[in-house]
Parts: C-alpha cells; sequence; structure tokens
C-alpha cells in the first residue's frame, strides 16, 4: 500500500511533474513568477488548495456522481466545487488573519481558474485512485508546482538582468527557459524503473 | 453603417491585433500540450471556438440577471455547460480525437480567454457583438493552435497528417527531432513564435515612427 | 434578507438549467457513443478472426478474473465449432493506456494481433506500433512468455511501446491457455 | 434526468447560499478606487499581469505601482478605462518626465577601474560600488534605456542616458531601475536641473569629477524663489517654485546646473 502511495509522490513530483511535463497551470506558472517571493507563496497556496480540492472532489464523485450515475455532470460538479471552495476560503482567510492573507490569500483567486487544480481532479477520477490516494496525488501535485515555480522564479530573476534580444524579452525568453528546465526533468523519465523494476 | 464597421472589427479584433494565445498569451494549457499533430490542434480549436461563442452569447443574455457577488460561479457554470455538451459531441462522434484530446477538453472550462472574454467583453456588450467576438476569438486561437502544430509535427515527425492524408507521403527528407513533439519543444517553438511576432509588431511601429519623425 | 436569499436562488437556477440541457445532451449521445463502440468492436472482430463467423461474448468466465488486464473475452465460432478466441487487453504503453485486439485460435498459437482505439505513443515512432509491419509478427507465435529478439522484433526507439504490445500477447496467450485448461 | 436536475439545484443553492452568509459575515471595506479598478477588470485572476490574480493588480493599480496598461487579458480598450479612472486623479498635477541628475561622463568622470561583467548597472554596482570614480555618477550600462518600453531613452555622444521628453509616459520604470537612484521625475515643462548626484564632500567631488556639485551654495544664495534646498553636500531643485529663471546657472562655478532644451511640448496622455 506505502509502495503506491511513495509512487504517487515521486510521479507527480518528478517524473510527471504537473507543470513541466503535462502542462497543466501554465498561466499562473508564467504569471506570477516574477519574483521568488511570490513564486513562494502562490506554491504554499497551491499545495493547500489542490490537497482540499482533490479530496472534495473524490468525495463528490464516489458519494454523488457516481451511485446516482451522473459521471457526464464531472465537469460543472467539480468546477462549481472548488470555485466555490476558494472564494470561501478567501474571505475566511481574509477575515479571520489579514497576515495570512497578506501572504496566502491573495493567490487565492488565481487558483480557481488554474488547469492544475482541475486537472489533478480528473486524473484522480481516471485513475480510479482512492481517497487517500487522490489527497496524496493532489498534495504531491502541488509540492511539484511549487518546485516548478520556484526553481523558475530563480531563472527568471537571473534572466531580468541578462542580456536577452530586445524581441525576445519577457513571455518569449521566460518559455524559451521553461523549455530548457522541462529538459532537464527529462532526466527522471526512468526513475521509475530504476525504483521500481 | 457604423455598427456594421464595430462588428467587423470586433471580429478581426480575435485574430491579429489581439490574438488570444500570441498577443495576449493567454490559454497556453491546452496550446502547448496537444499541439503534437495539426489535426489536434484544428479540433481543440474548434472546441474552444464553439465553446466561446455559446458561453459569450448566453452570457451577454442573461448579464442583466446575475447579481455581481455571484458572478464568477454562474459564469464557470455556464461555460462548464458548453464544455460538457463538446465533450459529450467529440466523444460520440470523434472518439479517437476525443481520447488523444483526453483531460484537455474538459480543461477548456478553466481556459483563461474563455472567462476573460465573458468578464471584459460579454458581460458588458450586446449579444451581437459578442458571439462575433467570440468567434474572432476563437479563430485566432485555432489559427495559432493551427501553425504551432504544424510546425511542431513537420519537425517532429518529418510529415503532415492532414485529415488522414499524409501531406508529405514518406515524409520529408531530414531526420525528424523528436523532442519537437515532447514538452520541451512545445514550451520553445511558442516561445519563438511570439518573439518573432514582437519582432515584427517592434520593426512596424518603429518603422511607423520613423515616417512620422521624417514627417515632422 | 433578501439579498442572500436571492444570490444562492439564481446560482441554483442556472445550475439547474445546466443539468437539464446535459441530461439532454448525455441522452442522445450516449445511444451514439454505444453503438459507435460496439461498431468498432465488431469490425476490430471480424479483422482478427476472419474465419469465425458468430462471436460469443465470455467476458464473465471466472478464469479471466486472474487477468486484471483482460476488458473483454469474445469466442469465435463457425457453425457451433470454436475457431479461436479474441482478448481485449489493455497495458501500459509510453505515452499511455494501448489496447490490444489479440486473436489465439484452437490451436493455441496466435492468429492475429491490432492496436485499437486511439494511440498516445510518441508520434513518428511510438505510432508504428499500429502498422501491420510490427503486428504481424506476432502472428503464429505459441507458447508465452514470447521475448523481443527470440520470438518478435521491438521498434528501435520506441522499446516502452512495442512492450506494451508484447505484454498484450504474452496475457492473451495464458488467458487462452488458463481458458483451454477449463 | 430528475435525479441530475435536482442534485444541481440543491448544490447551486448550497454553495450560493455558502457564499452569500459568508459575503455578509466576512464583510470587508475596501478602499473604494481599488473597487472602481477590481469592478473594470475581468476577474479572471489569469495572473498574465505578473501579480497574484486581479484583486492584487487593483491594489496595485490604485497604489500607482501597476500601470494601467498592465492588465494584457483585458486589451486596449481596458487599459484607457483603468487609465481613465486612474488617470483622473493623476492628470491634475501636470505631467511628469524623467531627468537624468548627472551630467559626469567618462571623459568628465573617469572610471576608476575597468569593469567586464554583465552588462548592467545593477549588476555593475554589486562589485565594489561599480567602476565610476564618483561612486554616486552615472554607470553608463545602458539598464534605464532597456527598461524604458517606450523607446524614450537613448546614450548619447559621451554615454550618458538621455530622455526625449515627448515620448516620456511618466511610467518611472528607469527611476525604479537605476540602482544609483539618479533618474527623478520632474514636471515637463521644467528645464533647469542639477545634473549631479553625489553626497561627498567638495573636495573630494572635486577629485573624481569635473562637474559635480561641490556643496558652495552659490545657487541657493542666489535663487530669487529659495527654490533651491541644501541637504547632506548636495544642492537640489523643488521644481513646484522653480521658474526656469536661470539664475543659478549662471552663478554655478562647476557648470553642473544644465538646461534641457526647448522642444519639450506635452503630449496627450
Amino acid at each position: 500500500m506505502t509502495l503506491d502511495l511513495v509512487a504517487i509522490v515521486i510521479s507527480a513530483i518528478l517524473v510527471n511533474n504537473f507543470v513541466l511535463m503535462r502542462f497543466l497551470g501554465i498561466c499562473p506558472f508564467l504569471g506570477v513568477s516574477r519574483r521568488l517571493s511570490t513564486a513562494m507563496g502562490m506554491g504554499v497556496a497551491v499545495i493547500f488548495v489542490m490537497t482540499l480540492a482533490s479530496a472534495i472532489t473524490w468525495i463528490f464523485q464516489h458519494g454523488l456522481l457516481t451511485p446516482l450515475g451522473l459521471d457526464y455532470l464531472q465537469t460543472v460538479v467539480y468546477i462549481l466545487v472548488i470555485a466555490s471552495l476558494v472564494q470561501f476560503v478567501e474571505m475566511v482567510i481574509q477575515k479571520t488573519s489579514p497576515a495570512l492573507y497578506q501572504a496566502l490569500g491573495i493567490y487565492l483567486p488565481i487558483i480557481t481558474t488554474n488547469c492544475a487544480i482541475l486537472g489533478v481532479a480528473f486524473i484522480n477520477v481516471r485513475e480510479y485512485y482512492s481517497f487517500l490516494e487522490s489527497s496524496v496525488n493532489g498534495f504531491a501535485g502541488g509540492v511539484g508546482f511549487t518546485l516548478a515555480i520556484v526553481l523558475f522564479a530563480g531563472v527568471r530573476e537571473r534572466l531580468d538582468v541578462a542580456e536577452t534580444p530586445a524581441a525576445l524579452q519577457g513571455v518569449p525568453i521566460a518559455l524559451i527557459s521553461a523549455g530548457l528546465m522541462s529538459v532537464g526533468f527529462f532526466g527522471f523519465r526512468n526513475l521509475f524503473h530504476f525504483l521500481f523494476s | 453603417m457604423s455598427r456594421l464597421r464595430k462588428l467587423v472589427d470586433d471580429f478581426r479584433n480575435g485574430i491579429i491585433p489581439e490574438n488570444p494565445l500570441l498577443r495576449l498569451v493567454l490559454g497556453m494549457c491546452p496550446a502547448l500540450a496537444i499541439s503534437t499533430a495539426v489535426m489536434n490542434g484544428f479540433w481543440m480549436g474548434v472546441a474552444v471556438t464553439f465553446v466561446l461563442t455559446g458561453s459569450n452569447l448566453l452570457i451577454s443574455l442573461i448579464r442583466g440577471l446575475i447579481p455581481s457577488r455571484v458572478r464568477i460561479p454562474c459564469f464557470i457554470v455556464v461555460i462548464a455547460t458548453f464544455v460538457t455538451v463538446v465533450d459529450l459531441t467529440m466523444n460520440a462522434f470523434l472518439p479517437e480525437m476525443h481520447q488523444i484530446l483526453g483531460i484537455f477538453v474538459p480543461l477548456i472550462v478553466v481556459n483563461c480567454i474563455i472567462l476573460a472574454r465573458a468578464e471584459t467583453f460579454a458581460s458588458r456588450k450586446p449579444a451581437l457583438n459578442s458571439v462575433v467576438d467570440g468567434l474572432g476569438m476563437g479563430l485566432g486561437f485555432t489559427l495559432a493552435l493551427v501553425i504551432i502544430s504544424s510546425i511542431r509535427e513537420i519537425l517532429g515527425t518529418a510529415n503532415l497528417v492532414v485529415a488522414g492524408w499524409r501531406v508529405f507521403g514518406a515524409g520529408l527528407p531530414f531526420n525528424p527531432a523528436q523532442v519537437m513533439v515532447m514538452p520541451p519543444g512545445a514550451f520553445v517553438t511558442l516561445g519563438l513564435i511570439v518573439g518573432a511576432l514582437n519582432l515584427a509588431t517592434r520593426r512596424r511601429s518603429r518603422r511607423a515612427a520613423c515616417r512620422e519623425e521624417a514627417r515632422s | 434578507m433578501k439579498e442572500s436569499l436571492r444570490l444562492p436562488l439564481v446560482l441554483a437556477t442556472v445550475c439547474a438549467l445546466s443539468a437539464g440541457i446535459l441530461t439532454l445532451t448525455h441522452g442522445v449521445t450516449s445511444e451514439l457513443i454505444a453503438a459507435r463502440a460496439a461498431e468498432a468492436l465488431a469490425a476490430g472482430l471480424r479483422e482478427v478472426l476472419p474465419e469465425a463467423e458468430t462471436f460469443h461474448d465470455r467476458s464473465d468466465v471466472p478464469a479471466i478474473a486472474a487477468f486484471p488486464e483482460i476488458g473483454q473475452v469474445h469466442e469465435g465460432r463457425r457453425g457451433d465449432a470454436v475457431v479461436g478466441v479474441v482478448f481485449r487487453v489493455t497495458t501500459a504503453g509510453y505515452g499511455g493506456p494501448v489496447e490490444v485486439l489479440v486473436a489465439v485460435d484452437a490451436t493455441g498459437s496466435v492468429a492475429a494481433v491490432r492496436v485499437v482505439g486511439a494511440v498516445r505513443e510518441t508520434p513518428g515512432l511510438g505510432t508504428r506500433i499500429t502498422e501491420r509491419e510490427f503486428l504481424d509478427q506476432f502472428t503464429g507465435t505459441a507458447r508465452p512468455p514470447l521475448t523481443f529478439g527470440r520470438d518478435v522484433q521491438a521498434i528501435t526507439g520506441a522499446t516502452d511501446s512495442s512492450r506494451a504490445v508484447l505484454d498484450a500477447v504474452n496475457v492473451g496467450l495464458k488467458a487462452h491457455a488458463a481458458l483451454g485448461a477449463r | 434526468m430528475v435525479a441530475a436536475v435536482i442534485t444541481l439545484f440543491v448544490m447551486g443553492l448550497a454553495f450560493g447560499g455558502l457564499l452569500a452568509v459568508a459575503a455578509r459575515k466576512f464583510a470587508v471595506d475596501a478602499d473604494p478606487r481599488t473597487e472602481a479598478v477590481q469592478a473594470a477588470l475581468p476577474g479572471v485572476n489569469c495572473g498574465a499581469c505578473g501579480y497574484a490574480g486581479c484583486s492584487a493588480f487593483a491594489e496595485a493599480a490604485a497604489r500607482g505601482d501597476a500601470r494601467p496598461d498592465g492588465c494584457p487579458a483585458g486589451g486596449p480598450a481596458l487599459a484607457l478605462q483603468l487609465a481613465a479612472i486612474l488617470g483622473k486623479k493623476v492628470e491634475a498635477r501636470e505631467r511628469e518626465v524623467a531627468q537624468v541628475l548627472c551630467a559626469g561622463s567618462r571623459s568628465e568622470a573617469p572610471d576608476r577601474a575597468v569593469y567586464s561583467g554583465i552588462p548592467d548597472c545593477r549588476a555593475a554596482v554589486l562589485i565594489a560600488g561599480g567602476p565610476k570614480g564618483c561612486t554616486y555618477g552615472c554607470l553608463g550600462l545602458g539598464t534605464c534605456v532597456r527598461v524604458c518600453r517606450f523607446d524614450a531613452m537613448h546614450m548619447n555622444a559621451n554615454d550618458l542616458p538621455e530622455v526625449s521628453g515627448d515620448r516620456c509616459t511618466g511610467c518611472t520604470a528607469c527611476v525604479k531601475a537605476c540602482p544609483r537612484g539618479m533618474i527623478v521625475m520632474a514636471p515637463a515643462s521644467r528645464r533647469v536641473h542639477i545634473r549631479c548626484n553625489s553626497r561627498d564632500r567638495g573636495a573630494v567631488v572635486r577629485k573624481v569629477c569635473t562637474v559635480g556639485c561641490i556643496a558652495c551654495r552659490l545657487c541657493v544664495k542666489e535663487c530669487p524663489r529659495e527654490a533651491i534646498t541644501f541637504a547632506d553636500n548636495l544642492a537640489r531643485i523643488d521644481y513646484a517654485r522653480c521658474d526656469n529663471c536661470q539664475a543659478c546657472v549662471k552663478v554655478c562655478p562647476m557648470h553642473t546646473i544644465g538646461i534641457s532644451p526647448e522642444r519639450v511640448q506635452a503630449r496627450g496622455a
């Protein structure tokens, strides 16, 4: 049992990283990674929401959709759950602790439209994960996202100082360096064969 | 007459000046993931265009009834409905393409372009303009997707498969660079295309500035 | 009180409308999807086991439970003589799951192998597992476990994808042996 | 059919209620201008503006940190709208233009070391305060020119940045980028500027630069409208009071005080 969980964690963080391998969550990945501090804040908020979203969407799937045979409503139910959940959590944090809101809360609205959150919910369903496996996958996916965005923020801060051709400045050079990072992550490709076979 | 002019402008707007993918750099998740083959890019573009036009129409029709506090969830549900309709119809009529595009069809619902257009445009403009804007944006997105995926497919597999027909027959003479159909290739291709577009507009604006300088 | 009542009502009606529309679409499309799937399966079976005239679904045979990869089992008959058995096997490829139809004739050797459904292997390399040149090598092989080099040649540069098909054929042969022993 | 409609209706009711109650119980008062900007924004939180979502961008725009056209999702139409909301506040004061307060190019203020590293002032400054003799002066590596998105800044013949007033939109990008803090915003119509940023004593300045401010205070006494303030060895012009009378220019022994060219018309915002 624990071997499966370890396999899920390694796959979500390294082998099939959500951002660099599965292209989930690219918009915030490129948008919010200009400074290391905002990238870290974004990462932690994504971990929190992905774990929560994975767990709750699993409950809605196995508690409501499958028994009633309404699988075709998955998209509507999941996005409704995620959007309302995030908006509610944002209001709670904004009211209860402004300090935490300043550090993490401001990232919450951006997370509703993040492909990674809805993406992980769909992956959990298609891989027939159990409740525990889904939550772990959500958590590991968040950690993978944070790893990618923090590394990328470091790269982008160097980019600001480096001399890039005028036309490539901004998004183009960021995309190209993300491509090179993705090549780096290819190194983990057969980590599984190494560990598990 | 000016109304028609306005409609044409709205339509043309989404294709070049405000191309969602290459100009505003939004909605990249699907663009990077499925642009390994030109047919994937085309059908994803068609799906996004349908959802965009449909949701723009419905949102601009019901925009008066929705209280502002619950605006985002309502728009999201409307968009999710159109996405599920596309998901089901594609599964029925194009099962293979539906399986290839996988989770990126339902993921259209969180595609930044659609919610952005719904919010900035559809919820403030009359229905006709919204539909035209949706079409324009969708077409721009499809165009950009087709361009990216054909570049990647040609470089990555030395061939181009359009609706089952192999354009280059046995394949182009060069040895295909397999990295182009892998994730790194996607990032680099999109980066270079956006860069090339910046170069073109920068050069055009500089030439315009010189002309203006010469005149003043 | 009015405001905090109107909000949920509006959202609820929008959701209800959406549910209505989707149920209608689902109603229409689900029949189409089922019909199309059945059609594709029938075509696949005929292609893999041409000699058989009629196919009988044996997916619920207890012996199959031992093979989780096998989704369906169809027994092909000409008249009432069993001509062969077709297994629909799903194995893990490079880019995602690969669905393979493995037809094993009465003598226990492989009649034919086809890859069905969408293939998400690496375009240009992995996708070549659908080509006859690779698949026809399996015809005539019998004693599982088959291996690369001895019985069959893998596609260069697409080992993961080729192994997926090899595993599927091995599973088919073992399942047929288990069924035969019944 | 019925099951689907009922389940979603109930879910909509539940979530709508949750949000409505939360909205009331957790109401937080925000400053009206941020609210106005936020209402205009798409509310999509796509992050393309570099801020963590629309509310963060709205606060930054209201504070004046973010530029009105900083939201790509909204496109130019939204930029105009935001400029209108924010512009109304900014337009009240006269249009501001960037001014480079250093006249010491390599010939007037020679380098004391040869720098061969990343060709960027922010990087050069990290290494022992940069190659220039004067530790407050312009390094001439062109960061401000590169950061300027309106092509309003160019390096002139003797390697000092020059601002073309009609192109500068007052976005303050160069002010933030310059590690020496040597670029200030001045109203477009002002033409007299003390082109020096050095806090060293006069004797030190003489050693490193031939056009630096040596803190002799002649200009402070000379100015008829007391528009020049003096602090830690450096004279500064208070642009609100100065009326371009150029009395100080004649009296300055080091010719530090320069006059910017006449051709600066106010450009339509």
